[in-house]
This record gives C-alpha cells, sequence and structure tokens, in this order.
C-alpha cells in the first residue's frame, strides 16, 4: 500500500523520534538541466532510507546538495532541525555525515590504509602512526571479508576492492548519517550480505542511513522507507513493507500504478515480468551452433591469471562466473590485449592471430566495455557523441574522420535506442548521471558493430527497466551472430542470460556448463569447492 | 551568449590593453604606407608576435596532449643557425666593394632547417612517447643539448647573412603585410584544418583527458604522442627561420632564448589548460598577440628598464584575474555588499 | 599462488622490485655510478671533500628543490623561487647594508617575506583557480623586477654573522663543511617527516593523487594548497639566505634558471611532475646528479661551453633513460 | 719541469666577444705549454664558485676567472688562499674586503668604454654647435655590470653639454634581435626626433641599425650610431656606412694571461690593475683595420 509522502508522519509504521536530517524544498539547476525541484526528504534515527529512481533522476545530485558538494538553489537542510549549510564535504563530515559516492572518489596514488584513514589518522606522539593505522585498516577490512595487502597503492586494486574501500572509510568515521550512493554496484553478493550485516548493526547502533540502489532485491533486504525519486521530483515517501515491487518500479518510470495494492509480494513474479521471459524468449531460437570465433589456449599472465582456454561461437553468450577478485575482469583484459599475457595464444575464426593491444583486438572485430567506466572510460570533458564514436572513429583511423552530420545521427541514435537521458549529444559525459555515462560507454562499443563484445559489469549502476531494455538490446545482437562475453557480479543475472558458463576461481578456470546445468546455489557450490577444477 | 565563449576572455584582455595604447600612446594605431608597406606600431606586434604565435601553436597541441615542451627555443637557435650557415656566405671585398655571396640555394637550406627541426621533435618525441620519459625532463636534454649543438656548429660565433631574399622570410612584405603573417596564417589554417577535419583533435584532446581510456579505445596514443611533438618541433623550426631571417644573422647563443616560456604563457593565457585536453588554437594566437603587444607597450611608453618586469608581471595577473569567473563572482559579492551596506547607512 | 613457489630471496627481491621506492633506489645506484666513473677518470675526484663541496655548494638548490618537491606532488608547480631566492637575498642585503638591522631579524624577515609570496600566489591559484603555470611565472617576473628596484647593481654584504656564516668550516671527517649544508640537510629531514609523518604532508599526495576525490574525502584541499606554496616560497627564502650566506651578496640576477634546476632536480629524483608520486628525498639524489655532472664537467677542464651542454645533455639522457628503463624493468 | 696547471672559469658563450675570449685564452695557453682547465659557468656565479672549489681540490697552479657578478667572492677566495694558489682575476673585477685574495686583475674599464664612447660624441657634437642631439640608447642586461657601468660612464661625459639628452632608455639584453625590437618601438615613439644611438654593445647596434633601414631613415647619416667592443660585425657595418664608431673593449686576453700566471708563480711582482690597450675606431678607419681584426 502506498502512501502519499504528506501523510507519511501519521502513518503507525513511521519511526516516532524527530528525522535527524530533513530536507525541504530543494531545487538545483544545471545549465539546460533541472536536476532537483522541490525535493523533500526526511531520515530518522535508527532507519536505512532507500533512494530510488531512474537513471538521471537526480538521486546523486540530491546526496550531493546535502554533503556540501553544490549549493542548492533553493531549499533547505536540517540536521536535528536546526538549518544546515554545508559548503563542503569536510563540512558535511564535520557535522556528522560521512558519505560515500556514485563513482569512486579516493586517491590511487595512496595507499588503501591510507585511503581509509586520511584525515583522520591515527596519531603517535604527534606523528601519523603507520603501524596503527595499518593494522587497523586490516581489521576493517576484514570485517568486510576482504584480505589484503592495506601497504600496496590503491591503483593495484579492482573496482570493487576499490569501492569496498571507500566504504569502509565512511563506515569508520563516527558519524550520525550514513549515506551511501549505489555501494554495491560492482558487489558481489556476498560482499553484499557482509556490507547489509554492518548496516544492520548501525542501524541498530542508531544510525540514520541514507542509501541508494538499483537492485531492488537489496532494496527489500535492507530498507525500512524509501522514497522515489522521478525527473528530479520527489514521487513519494513509501514504507518498503508496504509497497510492492511492481508498484516501486512502476513509480519510478511513472506507469500508473494499475495493478492496485494487492499486489503479491514475491519478487519471482516481478522477474517474471520484468526480464526473464524477454530473455528466454531471446534465446528460444538460438541458431546452430556455427565454428568458434575465438579460440584462446592457455592464455594467463603471470600474477593475474593462471593459463586459461576458452572459446566463444557466433552468435553465443558466455557467461564468466566467480567471486570478486576470481580473475574474471583479468581474463577479458588478456583477450581484448589491454594487458599483455605472457604464456598462450589465440586464434580468430580459426587463424592464429597475435593479440598485443587492444587496437590489434579492435581490428579483430573485438569490443571490451571496461568495469571502470571513470578511469577506463568515459572522456569526461568530452561530449556524449564524442564519446560515442572514439572507438568506431579510432578503427577508422586517423584522416578518415566521419563525417559531422554521421556522427550526430549515430549519436542520437544511441542515445534513443539506450534511452540515454542528456541535455543533447554535445552535452559533456561528465555532467551525465552515472547510469547514462553507463550507457554511453556501451554505445561506443555497439557503435563498432563488432564481431565479439566483452562486456565487464555493463549494467552497472543502470535502473532496473534500463536494464532490461539493454540486455534486450545485447541479447538481439547476439542472436544476430554477435558474440558476447559476459562478466556481471549478479550471479542471476549471468544465469538467466548466458547460453554457457565458465566458472573462475582463485583466477584459475575451474568448470565449464551449459545453460541450465547450473542454479544459483550449485554454482556457489562449484566456487567453493573448487572440486571440477582443470 | 557570447560572453560565455571561451575566447572573449583573452580577446577582451587584449582589446583593453590595446585601449591602454590608444589612451597612453600617441600615434599607436598610427599606419601609413611606406615603401609600398604597410608601416606601424601595430605591424611591428604582429611581426615580432609571428615566431611567437608559431611556436604557441606548436606548444598548444603538446599541452593538449597532458604534455610540455621546453626545448623549443634550442630547436629556434638550431633551424636558424643551419638554415644561415648553409645560405649564409660572407662579405668578400673587393677592390674596396663588398659584395654578397649565397653558398647553397636557398630551398635546400630551408629543408635542411627544417629537417633538422623534425629530427630534434623525433628526439623528444621518441623519447616522451617511446621510453616514457616525463615530458619536462625529456626536452630538458634537448633544451641543454640543442644550444649547445648549434654552438658547436657555429664556433660561437654569430653567423652574418648577406643573402637578400633570405631576408624576405622574416622581414619581407606581401601585399603590403609582412610575410611572417602569411606564414603563420598558413600553419594556422592548416592546423585549424587538421584538427576539423580529421579525427585528430577529438583524439588529441582524448589522449590528454584520459590516456587509458584513448588507449582502450583503440587510439593509438603512442604514435599521437610523438606526431604532436615532432609538430611542435617542426613549429619551432619555423620560427627559428623567422627569427633569424628578421636579425639577418643566427644567434645560436641567444636566439629564442626563453621562447618556451612565452610560448607556454601564450598558450594558458588564450585560455587551454597545462592540464591536457580541451585547447584552443585561436586562443592561443590570442595569447602570443597579448604578450607582444604588452612588450611593445612597455617599450614605448618609455618605461625605465627596472620595471619592465613589475609591469609585465602585474599585467598578467591582471588579465588572469580578469578570466577567473571565481573572481568575478567574488568582485560582484564584494560590490553588492558595499551597494548594501551603503543603503543601510542611509536608511 | 606463484610466489609459493618461489624460494626466499627471490621473493624478498621481488619485493623490492615490486616497492614503491624502487626507482628511487635506482637512482642512488646511478649516482654510485656516476661518481666511480668520475674517480676512476679523474684524480683526486673521489676525495671526500670533493663531495662535501656537492653539498656546499649545492645547499640552497636542495632547499628550494625541496620546497617545489611538495608543490609538485601537489600536482601544482613553481616557477618562482629562483627568483623568489634572489629577491631574498636582495632584500637581506638591503635591509643588512642600507637600515642596519641586526641580521636575525633581517632572516626573520626574508623568511616571512618568502612565505607571504608563496601564500599570496596559492591563494590566487586556488581562489580564484587560475593556473599554477601562469601565476607563478607573474610571481617569477615580479621578484625578479622587485630587485630591480630595490637596486639595479648587487650590494655586498659585510654583515659579521653573515659573513662568519659564510667562512666557518665545519670540520667534518675527511674535510669540511658550511654551516649551510647543516641547514640544509635539517631543512630536507624536516620535509621528509612532514612529507611522511603528518596531515599535512599526506593531503598534498593526495591532493596531488587526485584533487576531486580529495575534496570528496573531506580533506581541507584549500588550505593545503595555499599552505604549500607557502612553504614553497618560505623555502626558496630560505634558500635566499643560504645564498647569501654562500655569496655574501643581493643581487637581481643571482640564480637564473634555478626553478628549472630545482624542478629538474626533483623530476629526476623521481617524483612525477603530475603530481601524487615521489618522494621528499628524491630532491637530495637529483640535486646531487645535477651537481656530479657538473662536477664531472668542471673536472674534465678541457670541454668548451657548448660541449659543456652537450655534454650535461648527454649525461642527463643516460641517466634519465638508464633510469627509466631499470624502474620500467621492475614494474 | 711540470707543465703549469691554470684553472680557468669563463661566463659563458653568451656572445661572439665572449667566444673570442675563450678562443684567445685557450690558443695562448696551447702556445705557452700551458695545461688550461677549462670550466664554462654558463652565466651562473654558483658554477663559477663549483668550478673554482673543483680547482681547488685539483690542486692547479694558478686560478683565474672572469666574475660573472662583482661581489660574492669572498669566501671561495679565502679557501684558494688557504690552499695557497694564485688567483688572477680577467674581463671582470671582483668586489671583496681583502684585496690579497686575488694577484691582480687584467681587463678592460666598462666605465672607461663608457666616457670613451661619450667623449667621441662630445666631439662630434661640436661640430654642430647649435643643434640639440636627442639620444636614445640600448642598454645591456638589466643589472650587469657592463650594463650599468657603460651607461655611467656615457652619462657622466656628456653632461658636460647640455645640449645632449638621452631621451630614451631601454634594455635590449644585449642580442640583435632585442636591440631590434626595442629600436622600431623607439622609431615609432620619436620617430624623427632621435638624432643618436647609443648601444652597449655591438650586437644590439647591428639589429637596431636594421630597424632603422626598415623605418626608411640612414643609419650613421639619419641616427648617429655609437656602440661598443668592436667586433668583426661592427667593422662591416662601419665599412658599409651605417655605424659611426665603436669603442674597442679586447677580448684577447690570453697571452697576457699566460705571462701573468707565469710570472706569478715564478714570484715576481705582478701590479694589481692590468688595463688591456684598446682603442676607439671610427668609420674612417674600419677598412683599413678590418683585415687586423681578430675576432
Ligand atoms: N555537474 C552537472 N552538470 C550538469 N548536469 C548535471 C550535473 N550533474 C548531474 N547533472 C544532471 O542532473 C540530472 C540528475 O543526475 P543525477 O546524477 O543526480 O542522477 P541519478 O539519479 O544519480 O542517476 P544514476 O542512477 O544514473 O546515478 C541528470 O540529468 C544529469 O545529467
Ligand atoms: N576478497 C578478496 N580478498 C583479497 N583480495 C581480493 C579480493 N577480491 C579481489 N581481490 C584482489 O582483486 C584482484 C583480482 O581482481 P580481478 O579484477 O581479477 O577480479 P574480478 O574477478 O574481475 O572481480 P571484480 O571485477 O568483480 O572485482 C587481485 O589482485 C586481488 O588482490
Ligand atoms: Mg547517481
Ligand atoms: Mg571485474
Amino acid at each position: 500500500m502506498s502512501i502519499p509522502a504528506h501523510a507519511a508522519g501519521s502513518t503507525p509504521r513511521a519511526p516516532q523520534a524527530a528525522p535527524v536530517l530533513e530536507l525541504r524544498g530543494i531545487c538545483k539547476q544545471f545549465p539546460g538541466v533541472k536536476a532537483l525541484s522541490d525535493v523533500g526528504l526526511r531520515l530518522f534515527p535508527g532507519e536505512v532510507h532507500t533512494l530510488m529512481g531512474q537513471n538521471g533522476a537526480g538521486k546523486s545530485t540530491l546526496i550531493k546538495v546535502l554533503t556540501g558538494v553544490y549549493t542548492p538553489d533553493r531549499g533547505q537542510i536540517l540536521l536535528d532541525g536546526a538549518v544546515i549549510r554545508p559548503a563542503s564535504t569536510l563540512e558535511a563530515q564535520r557535522l556528522g555525515i560521512s558519505t560515500v559516492y556514485q563513482e569512486v572518489n579516493l586517491c590511487p596514488n595512496l595507499s588503501v590504509a591510507e585511503n581509509i584513514f586520511i584525515g583522520r589518522y591515527p596519531r603517535r606522539f604527534g606523528r601519523i602512526d603507520w603501524q596503527a593505522m595499518r593494522s587497523q585498516a586490516a581489521a576493517l577490512l576484514e570485517r568486510m571479508g576482504i584480505r589484503i595487502d592495506v601497504a600496496a597503492p590503491l591503483a593495484r586494486y579492482p573496482l570493487a576492492i576499490q569501492q569496498m574501500v571507500a566504504i569502509s572509510r565512511a563506515l569508520n568515521v563516527r558519524a550520525r548519517v550514513l549515506i551511501l550512493d549505489e555501494p554495491t554496484s560492482s558487489l558481489d553478493e556476498s560482499e553484499v550480505a557482509l556490507l547489509f550485516g554492518v548496516l544492520r548493526q548501525l542501524r541498530a547502533d542508531g544510525m540514520a542511513i541514507l542509501f541508494v540502489t538499483h537492485f531492488l532485491e537489496q532494496t527489500y533486504a535492507i530498507s525500512d522507507r524509501i522514497t522515489v525519486m522521478r525527473n528530479g521530483e520527489r514521487e513519494g515517501e513509501y514504507a518498503c513493507a508496504e509497497l510492492s515491487r511492481l508498484a516501486l518500479v512502476n513509480k519510478m518510470v511513472g506507469a500508473p500504478d494499475h495493478h492496485g495494492a494487492d499486489e503479491a509480494r514475491p519478487g519471482a513474479e516481478l522477474d517474471a515480468a520484468l526480464d526473464v521471459g524477454l530473455l528466454a524468449r531471446a534465446h528460444a531460437h538460438a541458431p546452430a551452433r556455427q565454428p568458434a570465433f575465438l579460440l584462446a589456449r592457455g592464455l594467463g599472465r603471470k600474477g593475474a591469471l593462471a593459463p586459461l582456454d576458452l572459446d566463444i561461437h557466433p552468435g553465443e553468450l558466455l557467461g564468466l562466473c566467480g567471486l570478486l577478485g576470481s580473475g574474471r575482469t583479468e581474463a577479458a583484459r588478456l583477450l581484448f590485449g589491454a594487458d599483455k599475457a605472457d604464456s598462450g595464444a589465440i586464434a580468430i575464426d580459426g587463424k592464429p592471430r597475435a593479440i598485443a593491444s587492444p587496437r590489434d583486438a579492435i581490428a579483430a572485430g573485438i569490443g571490451f566495455c571496461s568495469e571502470d567506466r571513470k578511469h577506463e572510460g568515459a572522456v569526461l570533458e568530452l561530449s556524449v557523441r564524442e564519446n560515442i564514436i572514439l572507438a568506431l572513429q579510432a578503427r577508422g583511423g586517423l584522416l578518415r574522420a566521419i563525417p559531422m552530420r554521421h556522427q550526430q545521427a549515430l549519436a542520437e541514435e544511441y542515445v534513443r535506442a539506450l534511452g540515454i537521458k542528456t541535455a543533447s549529444v554535445e552535452t559533456p559525459i561528465g555532467s551525465l548521471s552515472g547510469g547514462n555515462q553507463q550507457k554511453v560507454l556501451l554505445a561506443r562499443w555497439l557503435a563498432t558493430a563488432p564481431r565479439m563484445l566483452i562486456l565487464d559489469e555493463p549494467t552497472r549502476g543502470i535502473d532496473v527497466r534500463a536494464k532490461q531494455e539493454i540486455m534486450d538490446y545485447v541479447a538481439a545482437l547476439c542472436r544476430k551472430g554477435m558474440a558476447i562475453l559476459f562478466i556481471s557480479s549478479e550471479l542471476s543475472e549471468v544465469l538467466r542470460c548466458s547460453d554457457r558458463m565458465l566458472v573462475l576461481r582463485d583466477r584459475k578456470a575451474c568448470g565449464e556448463f551449459a545453460r541450465g546445468e547450473l542454479d544459483e546455489h550449485s554454482v556457489l557450490q562449484v566456487i567453493a569447492a573448487g572440486e571440477s577444477c582443470a | 551568449m557570447f560572453v560565455r565563449h571561451p575566447l572573449f576572455r583573452p580577446l577582451a584582455a587584449l582589446a583593453l590593453l590595446l585601449l591602454v595604447d590608444l589612451l597612453l600612446i600617441p600615434g599607436f594605431f598610427h599606419l601609413e604606407v611606406k615603401d609600398g608597406h604597410l608601416y606601424g606600431s601595430l605591424i611591428d606586434i604582429v611581426n615580432r608576435a609571428a615566431p611567437l604565435m608559431l611556436a604557441a601553436l606548436g606548444m598548444t597541441l603538446v599541452i593538449a596532449t597532458r604534455g610540455i615542451d621546453i626545448s623549443v627555443g634550442a630547436v629556434v637557435a638550431i633551424s636558424g643557425t643551419v638554415a644561415a650557415m648553409l645560405v649564409g656566405g660572407g662579405m668578400v671585398i673587393n677592390h674596396g666593394v663588398p659584395e654578397y655571396v649565397s653558398r647553397v640555394p636557398m630551398a635546400w637550406a630551408l629543408a635542411a632547417a627544417l629537417g633538422a627541426a623534425l629530427l630534434c621533435g623525433a628526439w623528444n618525441g621518441l623519447l616522451v612517447a617511446g621510453l616514457g620519459l616525463q615530458p619536462i625532463v625529456a626536452t630538458l636534454i634537448l633544451m641543454v643539448a640543442g644550444r649547445g649543438l648549434a654552438q658547436l656548429m657555429t664556433d660561437g660565433q654569430i653567423v652574418t647573412v648577406y643573402y637578400q631574399p633570405y631576408f624576405f622570410i622574416g622581414g619581407g612584405y606581401l601585399l603590403g603585410l609582412p610575410f611572417a603573417l602569411y606564414i603563420v596564417g598558413a600553419v594556422f589554417l592548416a592546423t585549424a584544418l587538421l584538427m576539423r577535419r580529421t579525427a585528430l583533435g577529438l583524439f588529441i584532446q582524448t589522449v590528454g583527458i584520459n590516456p587509458v581510456a584513448a588507449r582502450l579505445a583503440g587510439v593509438r596514443t603512442a604514435v599521437l604522442i610523438f606526431l604532436v611533438y615532432v609538430f611542435c618541433s617542426a613549429c619551432a623550426g619555423l620560427a627559428g627561420l623567422m627569427i633569424s631571417a628578421n636579425i639577418k644573422s643566427a644567434d645560436a647563443n641567444n636566439a629564442g632564448l626563453l621562447l618556451e616560456l612565452d610560448a607556454i604563457l601564450a598558450v594558458t593565457l588564450g585560455g587551454t589548460s597545462l592540464g591536457g585536453g580541451k585547447f584552443s588554437l585561436v586562443g592561443s594566437v590570442v595569447g602570443a598577440l597579448i604578450i607582444q603587444t604588452l612588450t611593445y607597450t612597455i617599450y614605448s611608453l618609455g618605461l625605465a628598464p627596472e620595471v619592465n618586469m613589475v609591469v609585465k608581471s602585474a599585467v598578467v595577473f591582471l588579465v588572469c584575474l580578469s578570466q577567473s569567473a571565481e573572481f568575478k563572482t567574488m568582485w560582484g559579492r564584494l560590490r553588492a555588499r558595499a551597494l548594501h551596506s551603503k543603503q543601510g547607512g542611509t536608511v | 599462488m606463484n610466489t609459493m613457489r618461489m624460494n626466499p630471496i627471490q621473493v624478498r627481491w621481488r619485493a623490492l622490485l615490486a616497492s614503491p621506492y624502487f626507482t628511487s633506489l635506482v637512482t642512488v645506484a646511478l649516482l654510485a655510478v656516476l661518481l666511480a666513473a668520475g674517480g676512476a677518470s679523474y684524480p683526486g675526484f673521489l676525495s671526500l671533500q670533493v663531495l662535501f663541496n656537492l653539498l656546499i655548494d649545492n645547499a640552497f638548490l636542495l632547499v628550494i628543490a625541496v620546497g617545489i618537491s611538495f608543490v609538485i606532488l601537489s600536482g601544482g608547480i613553481d616557477l618562482s623561487v629562483g627568483s623568489v631566492l634572489a629577491l631574498s637575498t636582495m632584500v637581506a642585503a638591503w635591509l643588512l647594508q642600507v637600515w642596519h638591522l641586526p641580521p636575525l631579524l633581517v632572516i626573520a624577515v626574508v623568511l616571512l617575506l618568502g612565505a607571504g609570496f608563496g601564500a599570496a600566489m596559492g591563494a590566487l591559484i586556488h581562489y580564484f583557480k587560475l593556473q599554477p603555470f601562469i601565476v607563478t611565472l607573474a610571481g617569477m617576473f615580479l621578484a625578479r623586477g622587485l630587485c630591480y628596484l630595490i637596486s639595479v647593481s648587487s650590494i655586498t654584504i659585510t654583515d659579521p654573522l653573515f659573513v662568519a656564516m659564510s667562512q666557518t668550516q665545519l670540520a667534518v671527517p675527511g674535510g669540511f663543511v658550511s654551516p649551510g649544508v647543516l641547514i640544509a640537510l635539517l631543512t630536507l629531514a624536516l620535509a621528509i617527516y612532514m612529507g611522511h609523518y603528518t596531515p599535512f604532508g599526506r593531503a598534498l599526495y593526495a591532493v596531488g593523487g587526485n584533487e576531486q576525490s580529495a575534496l570528496m574525502m573531506g580533506l581541507a584541499v584549500g588550505r593545503s594548497k595555499v599552505l604549500v606554496y607557502a612553504f614553497s616560497g618560505g623555502c626558496a627564502a630560505l634558500g635566499g639566505v643560504l645564498f647569501s650566506f654562500y655569496m655574501l651578496s643581493g643581487y637581481g640576477l643571482h640564480a637564473q634558471g634555478a626553478e628549472l634546476d630545482a624542478i629538474a632536480a626533483v623530476v629526476i629524483g623521481g617524483t612525477l611532475l603530475s603530481g601524487g608520486y615521489g618522494y621528499v628525498a628524491g630532491a637530495l639524489s637529483g640535486v646531487l646528479v645535477l651537481g656530479t655532472i657538473q662536477t664531472l664537467i668542471a673536472f674534465d677542464g678541457t670541454l668548451s661551453s657548448w660541449w659543456t651542454k652537450i655534454v650535461i645533455g648527454g649525461l642527463l639522457f643516460v641517466f634519465c633513460v638508464v633510469q627509466r628503463l631499470m624502474g620500467r624493468a621492475a614494474a | 719541469a711540470k707543465p703549469l696547471v691554470i684553472g680557468f672559469s669563463q661566463v659563458g658563450a653568451e656572445s661572439e666577444w665572449r667566444t673570442a675570449n675563450t678562443v684567445s685564452i685557450k690558443d695562448a695557453a696551447k702556445q705557452a705549454g700551458v695545461t688550461l682547465k677549462f670550466a664554462d659557468a654558463q652565466q651562473k656565479q654558483e658554477n663559477q664558485v663549483k668550478a673554482i672549489r673543483s680547482f681547488i681540490a685539483q690542486k692547479v697552479d694558478v686560478i683565474a676567472f672572469s666574475p660573472v657578478v662583482e661581489s660574492g667572492w669572498d669566501t671561495v677566495l679565502r679557501e684558494a688562499k688557504a690552499a695557497k694558489i694564485p688567483v688572477v682575476l680577467t674581463d671582470r673585477a671582483v668586489n671583496v674586503s681583502d684585496t690579497s685574495l686575488y694577484v691582480t686583475f687584467i681587463g678592460s674599464d666598462f666605465v672607461e668604454e663608457g666616457r670613451r664612447a661619450g667623449k667621441w660624441l662630445l666631439e662630434r657634437a661640436a661640430k654642430t654647435p647649435d643643434a640639440n642631439l636627442n639620444i636614445v640608447e640600448l642598454q645591456g642586461t638589466v643589472g650587469s655590470a657592463p650594463a650599468i657601468d657603460r651607461k655611467k660612464g656615457f652619462e657622466e661625459v656628456i653632461a658636460a653639454n647640455p645640449r645632449l639628452k638621452v631621451i630614451r632608455s631601454q634594455t635590449g639584453d644585449f642580442t640583435r634581435a632585442k636591440g631590434k625590437e626595442v629600436m622600431e618601438a623607439f622609431l615609432k615613439a620619436e620617430g624623427k626626433k632621435i638624432n643618436v644611438l647609443y648601444a652597449h654593445n655591438d650586437d644590439m647596434a647591428i639589429g637596431a641599425i636594421q630597424a632603422i633601414e626598415e623605418a626608411g631613415l640612414k643609419p650613421g647619416t639619419d641616427i648617429v650610431v655609437i656602440s661598443i667592443d668592436g667586433v668583426k660585425g661592427a667593422f662591416e657595418a662601419m665599412i658599409a656606412g651605417k655605424l659611426n664608431v665603436t669603442v674597442e673593449c679586447s677580448p684577447l686576453l690570453g697571452p697576457q694571461l699566460m705571462q701573468i700566471a707565469r710570472d706569478v708563480v715564478a714570484g715576481k711582482p705582478v701590479p694589481k690593475r692590468i688595463t688591456t690597450v684598446e682603442g676607439v675606431f671610427p668609420a674612417e678607419v674600419a677598412a683599413k683595420e678590418f683585415p687586423n681584426r681578430k675576432y
């Protein structure tokens, strides 16, 4: 049952205490975009409050306003009933608001430990106590299930680890309000479970937690209340238990709530409605297997990946499964030539082919959408159009510039096809919301019409509805003969989509399974036991 | 809209400087025709700014890729020296009548000089793109050694050129305007066209903003960086020819000394960030004009040489501040506050 | 995994190769090679006093390189240090000789002036979002210009304290050093401590690594940036004081191009010009490398001016390339 | 006997004059059978100090140098004295508290050069007694000793004639390019008012002459051009009638330096100040002198 926002306070389920943090009538305008108009939000102590909305709805902007990154054009922020005007994140932190932003904002040159502690070092005789810092950092990460060398520079670790470090950093602050903007977008379920454990404990201690995610599962697993945003406005505030999934999605996208209040809760039905059906249909008439497009034999790199055999066929969607750090990203990078393999060979269309650099791979018809959009994908100051045509142009060469009209047409086509929310194709990609940036990068590779596409977490940060559309789109391409290597931290997604799965464990392949051979449970078993290790 | 344009501020700064000249220096805008060409302060400024504009054009692309080239001055010295030595000649006195002779055909000499400049660029490019040295050290090597090489060629002497046609490059006039201006114009147009019509502009910016993403998208980052240094040196080489042709000699010791600093200053004044990425060729040209106008103004005002630098720095500070959006808002706030307090006082 | 199968020495060797200071170690090793080569070719080169002279003659450079190190680590640049150094010698000489102020007061005034000058540039850079390169370049013109406003010609310093600092030879085994060397080394030690053990120093690394992130992590980015230019200005002024001990004069043409030497020293010492990576201690090895190259050339004594330049360039080239290749082999 | 070892620290190679100076010293050393340790300071005083320290470490017999700057030599010269190495200055003087720190100074007197230039102008002005002469001056590098002294000497002398007036004075950094650029600006600002150009060195004068020609005036006739140094280029300009006079500042100190060094080592007394013999070359004698010029 949905509760009108204004009435929320009077419902029995609303917390009795006064809100710690309250936003009233927040407006924020960017050149050409009204990101927030008259948005309100209430955050009570001891609750997890989830902010939901489509890509570009204004969630991240709201958080940035709240933490002093942006100054609102209008509106008030109240902390314990008193108006505050944080002018910087520093000030927000001092006021007891601790934040993890959507894009990982850490310093790649500093060590992991330092990234967690910078700004509030343990001291000894007035100087920084490195020893204590390292052991405390290691302990903090341990609590999140991560055992790494905390003295190594952050840049050495994959994005998922960096995200965990960012979260640890936020948890380490003595704060009253904790804000997490899509902290789980590249985490595995086990990590998410650990994180939720910590969050629950914090909630019990009375902390107010604001959480943003696009995963419905997670929303329902942890939140007490949900605020839905749509197009920069607040759609409404609801108690979690009283809002069905379908109703939630409908509110996010602005569809009429025709299913009514008596909608059944279980998630299965929603899944059916949202994606499985479509995908299943997509694969129902999978064409007969053609000879492999790419064959890799013994492909490996010391310290990164044990020699791996892999083949992928046109029209096939191969999923790579594994836990965080199992070597999926490494495998993808080796295939694409982003890192140099020190053993093994690759054959394309049955003919041996050296792939020593991304250029070689692209020339061979391979595309690679990296998991780290901020560092390896987006060229922030350039426009959406330029970002989209970049790879295509690079393949075409320096001199044969794609005519401007063609560029615009191409960009506009993808903006429409993927539903990218942008003022125009000439907007710098940096001012797009995270999910929309991700779509642009996907478009960059789709535009090259590759014969094989490697997708490393392609739907990271993309909202439920768009995710379905994108996976649909990809499946359609696959049906037309594109080979796809798919990596996702959402096991269920991989299971659902792929024709075949390769399971990695400890940087080694430990089994290959056909579609339908495995369910979520058995994959986890394979990963855990590693019995069928090759 | 017009005020938002990135070129508005550099142009406004230049206009302001010219306005000061108009008010303080009588006859500053006076132009007359002398010997069939235009003559006047403005012509001097564009003429003297020509080598700087060239160097700034080259530097712009280097900076756009997040690099820097401090060997520009040395390349100027090398190319000027090579050309002057080859064109060179000496004065022979036949029965008290001086006679001038050239040594090799001028086209060869020019080709050799530009070739030397290209070699310098290739060297820089190799060190930066091939070996991955930091641009500043990589080009520091040539900055130090290059001038030495030029001096080695001339034995530290100033090589005087006596061959008339050579002077045309730096001091000649075509259709009433300095020939050097045509060279700059041609290089500018060619570069701008190349940036517009090919993917070069896009790739250079991409490499400057996010080299990792560029590589993953299949951009040949190393080749691109190499080319950019070659281009920068080529521009410097042309500038060297102009400078040596203008003073009718090659001064390996002093030619282009500190030109690199002026070039970088011109690029930044033109609105291109040293952090790489977006760049503006027109901006750099305007930046060069700002610098030369300033220098010329100082000379024309009759200031004592002791205060030259103070004046120059003050103007640079002012120009920068006038370009800063933050300064504008702060200024606006201060004025608003002053107004407010005044009103408060009257109430 | 792989490491399991390696013997302990291999493990330790790999750890060394992978450690972030490996490049610095390479630099030190190359420096030793350079010195050994000099010792083999020129008699008298390897006497301890020659090494001490390296420090005596480059004390001021070391100090400004330390200051500039921090600026570069924070992702900025300071081109004004050479000029601020010259201005400091000029102001010191002027205050001592014309105003007859007590020397300690003069030193304090000069240091404050330098720090203030730097802070002003830092404030311009931070608050008005101006590019460090332009601001400090203009600062460089300004400081030089101010020298000439004080006096066009050089001013000789006759103050007894300065003279004493200039001529005192502190005996150390194998020779002597000047008090300036001690001051410079103390500054270096302090800077190393600051860079490693104080929040200010670490904030600079963070800002240099990614300014946006540092801001989002709640660091006082603005304050750090202003302070780092103030520190560099202060170091330049201290360099100026050392220089006036060294030369006993104030002059507007002192230390021309010293900023480039200092930047080169810092970069050769393994610090990335783009900020965030490197060690302050690298400044010392960089300064020593440059100094050794010069000493080698002075000992050779047969090079003409242009060959001097070419050989300096050549040695720099060899040094940087070897350093780079060895560093890369490790990575 | 062991050959004499002289350590010589040169300022740099910033001009033709300086190069001629270096060549002269190297040639003289070769002829005299002296081992010369030569170090180039690249215009930096600190480099000269370093070089002198290395000479001390190498235990040379005599140290000679052309100081970049006058002041700041006390400490290192004291070290030389402590090591019992005699010091000879060339070309430029130093300003030290204790003159026993160096043995002698061979070189020109910049102030005197300025005076000579001034005197020549006075005589010339005497020919046209009632005309006012407007002078523009191209100074050397701001703060450098030759610039300061040549300006001083010149001003000292022309003060005698109230009709001589310096109307513009700007630095041309001792280079042709700057000399030309500054002269262009002078010509635009003052136009035909300029009667005399006084340049602190020949290079600037040569640059300025080009500017004068490009302005449609005749250097040497419309504008009297005076400069200092007496390099070959200046003689060429004088032969062509574009330069009126150059005051010699001889760089050929080599033979004298070798002689002095021998004397000093042999313990013979030497005068504290040895001024080089230098002339003033007006245009009239240029063609005759040209073949004799060595630099
Ligand atoms: N710096 C900026 N400049 C201009 N427009 C911006 C800027 N930041 C955000 N926007 C715009 O504001 C709108 C809201 O963006 P926001 O990042 O808040 O979305 P979001 O809800 O977090 O989306 P996502 O789920 O994709 O992260 C978008 O249309 C975006 O283009
Ligand atoms: N739970 C963990 N504990 C310790 N180290 C980990 C863990 N997870 C990842 N790592 C680190 O991650 C690196 C491997 O990451 P890789 O990119 O191969 O992972 P992945 O399988 O692509 O996973 P993801 O992309 O989801 O992070 C290793 O260097 C390892 O140090
Ligand atoms: Mg967002
Ligand atoms: Mg991964």
